[in-house]
């Protein structure tokens, strides 16, 4: 009885402990990249990007989150106030989830579930529903442009992204964090499962609403799609929420992938595993930002028929592959 | 593009204002849709946010005071709408100028066509969502008007022709610049094409999309880079050669079949022709002087009238000047081109998608002030 | 230039040698003036139609004694612009080319709401520039100040 | 066979466009952060007027003649000027300008018959109030050389 106690309590002392930890790194972690996405953004433009506030405009962004912080919260009329409201929330909640399964290094893992890379997926179909009931309640025919266009555009390119992950998982038996990296010790999976790993990437870009994928919040035809009507906290928390989520899809990238805390080919060089699995991470996130800022837009039935003609068959197929290679070699 | 999608269902119609503030209605243009989930069943541009009343004030005005209105007309294409201004008039009163200031005049107003269509690539690929070509073509083009900056002490709304010359002589200096700057753009295509023109995305963005056929265009009195993206070569500077132009080797750029993507395609070659025209007005270009010095500031034409037509860098413009013997314009209309290419989007933009619309909206190159004078 | 030929043998048939005039120098950037009663302006533009020209410009002077309105047809040949003037009255009306060019939906707009010469059979005159409900004709001398209101012969005589 | 050429060109253009962007993020930076650095004003450059002092009076040449209040098709200038005594010209007490009008044409400085005006390379005029940009040149020029 006691023991249980106590070990219930431990697991409890972790899980909050991790959870403000979870929370202070979310946060830093979306306004650093906010900042970084800037400052990418300039130099691939020839330009500075932010440089007053702070050492190379280092807390540009923290300073944005407290001007964003004393803007009114304008609920436009005729809006549905309570879903309006809640949609933000709603969008924050789910995205700070996933960190309590992602494995940063061999012992910071939250909570190394069996059904960790699930978890994951569940909870990020999760902000589609936030964005929806944020688009319709608005009341205003850009944000619900952009609410239906994101809803289609996520049915779409989750059936290639989980079958692109179920291809590792058949080689690793496994939906554990643990499991899917320590398999990656020797060789990363990028290189078994190269086809696996581009559709991944190009699946979870359309995820996070990037470009080019970002037909939801396209600013040159829906003005900001689906946030268009909101305001200041309640439009940063769409923002945070976005930054979060591109962090949580190039971790999951990472570890499925790109060996998670493992350095290339065995060799750790002595680097704590913690920093490969975020220096890798963070390398994925800038290739993001390099889409971002080449790319043109791809239009709404392209996107369509990209995934149906051309990601869900591949993956499909690559499926099929890896299948029968395992089974018969 | 339309054909391949099931006949749109016509019901639960709703209608959306594109503009008056939208990021890329490219000024105050607010098109009316009605739309069928996305895709457009009416498209109706309602203009006139932006009027001036430039024809009254022309008519209130002296010739020359009418010369910085002009380039506020289109003040993309500034110069080339002086530069047209002053023909009209010059061919009404009968004033020459010297040689040099020809040669100077069509440099610069070549110039001025490129920098146009620098910009236009810049917004039109921001329309398509991609940001980055914008800051590049900016670059490019800032190099242009730091050139005219030094000669006509603006970068903008030049008013730098005058009756009978231009306000200023261009130097060494100068030309050694706009030199250096053909060459520059040159070696720039490369890139451009690596980023843009072979892009795929950019690529289905732009093909069949919002064609704009010979027909419709005849109906539609559309001209420009427009037109000859139909396949008709037709530019007032080889048509009607004004100024010096008859005396430079240069190509008219026609496209195919008129889609977004032929625009883009003649816009772009459109701009190394203006190369060549520079080139070679820089190899000609004669001594002498820059300016007629006989003309009065308050030049009196003849009664009569003059109807003058020249290529400005969205298509044809012209001025329409009637004179009752005094100094001041009895009648002072201006032939805009985007007012024929923004009309015939009534048509164009039906059975797009809305996506689609801001792409053809970009494509046709529109200047809205330039619309509602 | 065979475009333009064709209309001017059309015309000549239709008006008379007398509402024809050439400007053989281009000296005013036009090469045949034509002037056209109202009533017969919806067949003149049709000829126009049928040999491929198009609607470049269409604009309207005021004078003392009349309204006159200008239009400007083109074709994509090299020396071809012809001017057809039509008087009318200022309280008159003038048939529409809309039928005809999809262009003069929005000129004529412009025209009614500038000057306001009424265009009968046009679909839709609202003002097209100036606010949905002016009532003021902008471009006519009786507005504003203006340095000059003259009779048409002053001009053209 | 076309469907995956098109899948391989494609996808080879992306990598092209990255390319380009790529080693744009390793080139200079073009664009100047203004108020740290400034830029000098091209010799042309055209900023409102002023009254140009010349070395051998000591003082402007205006003569309050008003061509270019004439000229200016904004009606920005006004001028006022006196006489000394019956005999001599006029000359000018006050040149004030509505900077906030003005087109920067340049007509009034092509127009004078004595070249006392001249292009200034002021740039930075914002004001907080509209009457900032009310000016009177021959005020200004005497506050100038003072």
């Amino acid at each position: 009885m006691t023991e249980a106690v106590t070990n219930t309590g431990g697991d409890w002392l972790r899980l909050i402990v991790g959870l403000i930890l979870v929370l202070i790194f979310s946060q830093l972690n979306a306004l650093f990249l906010v900042w970084l996405e800037r400052k990418v953004a300039g130099h691939i433009q020839l330009r500075y990007g932010p440089m007053e506030v702070g050492p190379h405009g280092l807390l540009q962004t923290i300073v944005d989150g407290i001007k964003l912080v004393g803007k009114e919260l304008i609920t436009p009329f005729k809006a549905d106030k309570k879903l309006f409201v809640i949609a933000p929330v709603l969008v924050f909640m789910p995205v700070l989830v996933p960190f309590l399964v992602l494995p940063f290094g061999p012992e910071l893992i939250i909570r190394d579930m069996n059904v960790g890379l699930l978890l994951i997926f569940a909870f990020s179909t999760f902000s589609v529903l936030a964005i929806l009931v944020g688009g319709w309640a608005s009341n205003n025919k850009y944000a619900l442009l952009g609410a239906i266009r994101s809803v289609a555009q996520n049915v779409a390119y989750e059936i290639p992204l989980l079958l692109s992950v179920m291809s590792v998982v058949l080689m690793v038996h496994s939906f554990k964090f643990s499991e899917l990296v320590m398999a990656q010790q020797r060789i990363w999976f990028i290189f078994l499962q190269p086809v696996a790993a581009i559709i991944y990437f190009i699946c979870a870009t359309a995820e996070t609403n990037r470009a080019p994928f970002d037909i939801p919040e396209a600013e040159s035809e829906l003005v900001a799609g689906f946030h268009t009507e909101y305001s200041g906290m309640r439009f940063g928390l769409f923002f945070l929420a976005e930054y979060t989520n591109m962090f949580i899809v190039c971790a999951v990238a990472t570890s499925l992938f790109l060996g998670g805390w493992h350095g290339p080919f065995g060799f750790s060089l002595g680097i704590p595993g913690v920093v490969w699995f975020l220096a890798k991470t963070y390398f994925l996130l800038f290739v993001l930002m390099w889409f971002r800022w080449t790319f043109p837009r791809v239009r709404f039935d392209q996107l369509m028929n990209f995934s149906w003609k051309v990601l869900i068959p591949l993956s499909m197929l690559n499926l099929l592959v890896t299948a029968l290679v395992l089974k018969f070699v | 593009m339309a054909e391949q999608f099931a006949e749109p269902v016509r019901q639960h119609l709703y209608s959306l204002n594109l503009g008056p503030q939208h990021p890329s209605t490219h000024g105050v243009l607010r098109v009316l849709l009605t739309l069928d989930g996305e895709y457009i069943v009416e498209a109706d541009p309602v203009i006139g946010y932006g009027h001036r009343g430039h024809e009254k004030m022309g008519e209130n005005r002296t010739y020359l005071q009418f010369m910085p209105n002009t380039s506020r007309i289109d003040y993309l294409s500034g110069l080339l709408y002086n530069h047209g201004f002053c023909l009209a008039v010059e061919k009404l009163t009968g004033i020459e100028p010297p040689e040099r200031a020809r040669y100077i005049r069509v440099i610069c107003a070549e110039l001025n066509r490129i920098s146009s269509h620098l910009l236009w690539f810049g917004t039109y690929l921001m329309d398509l969502g991609a940001f980055t070509p914008f800051l590049y073509c900016f670059d490019d083009r800032e190099n242009i008007l730091d050139i005219l900056d030094r000669v006509s002490g603006s970068r903008l709304t030049y008013s730098y022709c005058r009756f009978g010359g231009v306000t200023r002589d261009i130097d060494d200096v100068f030309i050694e610049q706009t030199r250096a700057f053909v060459k520059r753009l040159r070696s720039r295509w490369k890139d451009y094409h690596n980023l843009v023109t072979k892009n795929v995305i950019f690529i289905h963005r732009t093909r069949d999309v919002g064609v704009i056929d010979k027909d419709l265009a005849l109906r539609f009195g559309v001209t420009g880079p427009n037109l000859r993206a139909a396949g008709v070569p037709f530019d007032m500077r080889k048509v009607e050669p004004y100024e010096v132009y008859d005396r430079f080797d240069f190509e008219i750029p026609v496209g195919e079949k008129g889609d977004a993507l032929d625009r883009y395609r003649v816009r772009l070659e459109e701009m190394e022709q203006s190369c060549r025209i520079i080139e070679q007005a820089l190899d000609q270009l004669p001594d002498g002087p820059y300016r007629q010095e006989r003309v009065r500031l308050k030049v009196k034409p003849p009664r009569g009238e003059v109807y003058f037509a020249f290529e400005s860098a969205r298509g044809q413009t012209a001025y329409y000047l009637v004179s009752d013997g005094s100094p001041y314009p009895y009648r002072c209309h201006v032939r805009v081109p985007s007012f024929g290419n923004l009309h015939c989007l009534t048509e164009v933009l039906r059975e797009t998608l809305v996506a689609d619309a801001i792409s053809i909206l970009g494509s046709i190159d529109i200047v809205v002030p330039e619309i509602d004078r | 230039m065979a475009a333009r030929d064709e209309v001017v043998r059309r015309l000549r048939e239709m008006l008379g040698e007398a509402a024809l005039a050439p400007d053989e120098d281009y000296a005013k950037g036009v090469s045949w003036t034509v002037q056209v009663p109202a009533a017969s302006l919806p067949e003149v533009l049709g000829v126009f139609k049928e040999a491929g020209f198009y609607l470049e410009s269409m604009t309207g002077l005021d004078f003392q004694d009349t309204l006159e309105i200008v239009y400007h047809m083109n074709t994509y040949e090299p020396r071809s612009r012809m001017a057809v003037r039509v008087l009318c009255p200022h309280d008159g009306e003038v048939p529409s080319a809309t039928g005809l060019y999809d262009s003069a939906l929005w000129q004529e707009r412009e025209v009614w709401e500038f000057f306001g010469v009424r265009f009968a059979g046009h679909p839709d005159l609202r003002p097209l520039l100036l606010p949905e409900d002016s009532t003021e004709r902008p471009l006519r001398k009786t507005f504003g100040t203006v340095h000059a209101y003259r009779k048409r012969e002053e001009i053209y005589g | 066979m076309g469907y995956w050429k098109d899948i391989v060109v494609g996808g080879r253009s992306l990598v092209e466009g990255m390319r380009v962007t790529g080693r744009a993020l390793f080139k200079p930076v073009v664009t100047v952060p203004y108020p740290r650095r400034r830029l000098e004003m091209s010799p042309a450059y055209r900023g409102h007027i002023e009254l140009k002092v010349f070395p051998e009076t000591g003082t402007h040449g205006c003569i309050a003649c008003g061509t270019c209040q004439r000229v200016c098709p904004s009606g920005v200038i006004k001028v006022q000027g006196v006489k000394e005594h019956a005999r001599s010209g006029k000359v000018a007490t006050h040149y004030v300008i509505d900077f906030t009008r003005c087109s920067l044409c340049g007509l009034c400085v092509e127009s004078c018959p004595t070249q006392t005006l001249q292009f200034s390379t002021e740039y930075e005029l914002a004001g907080p109030s509209r009457w900032d940009g009310v000016v009177d040149l021959v005020q200004r020029m005497e506050e100038s050389r003072s």
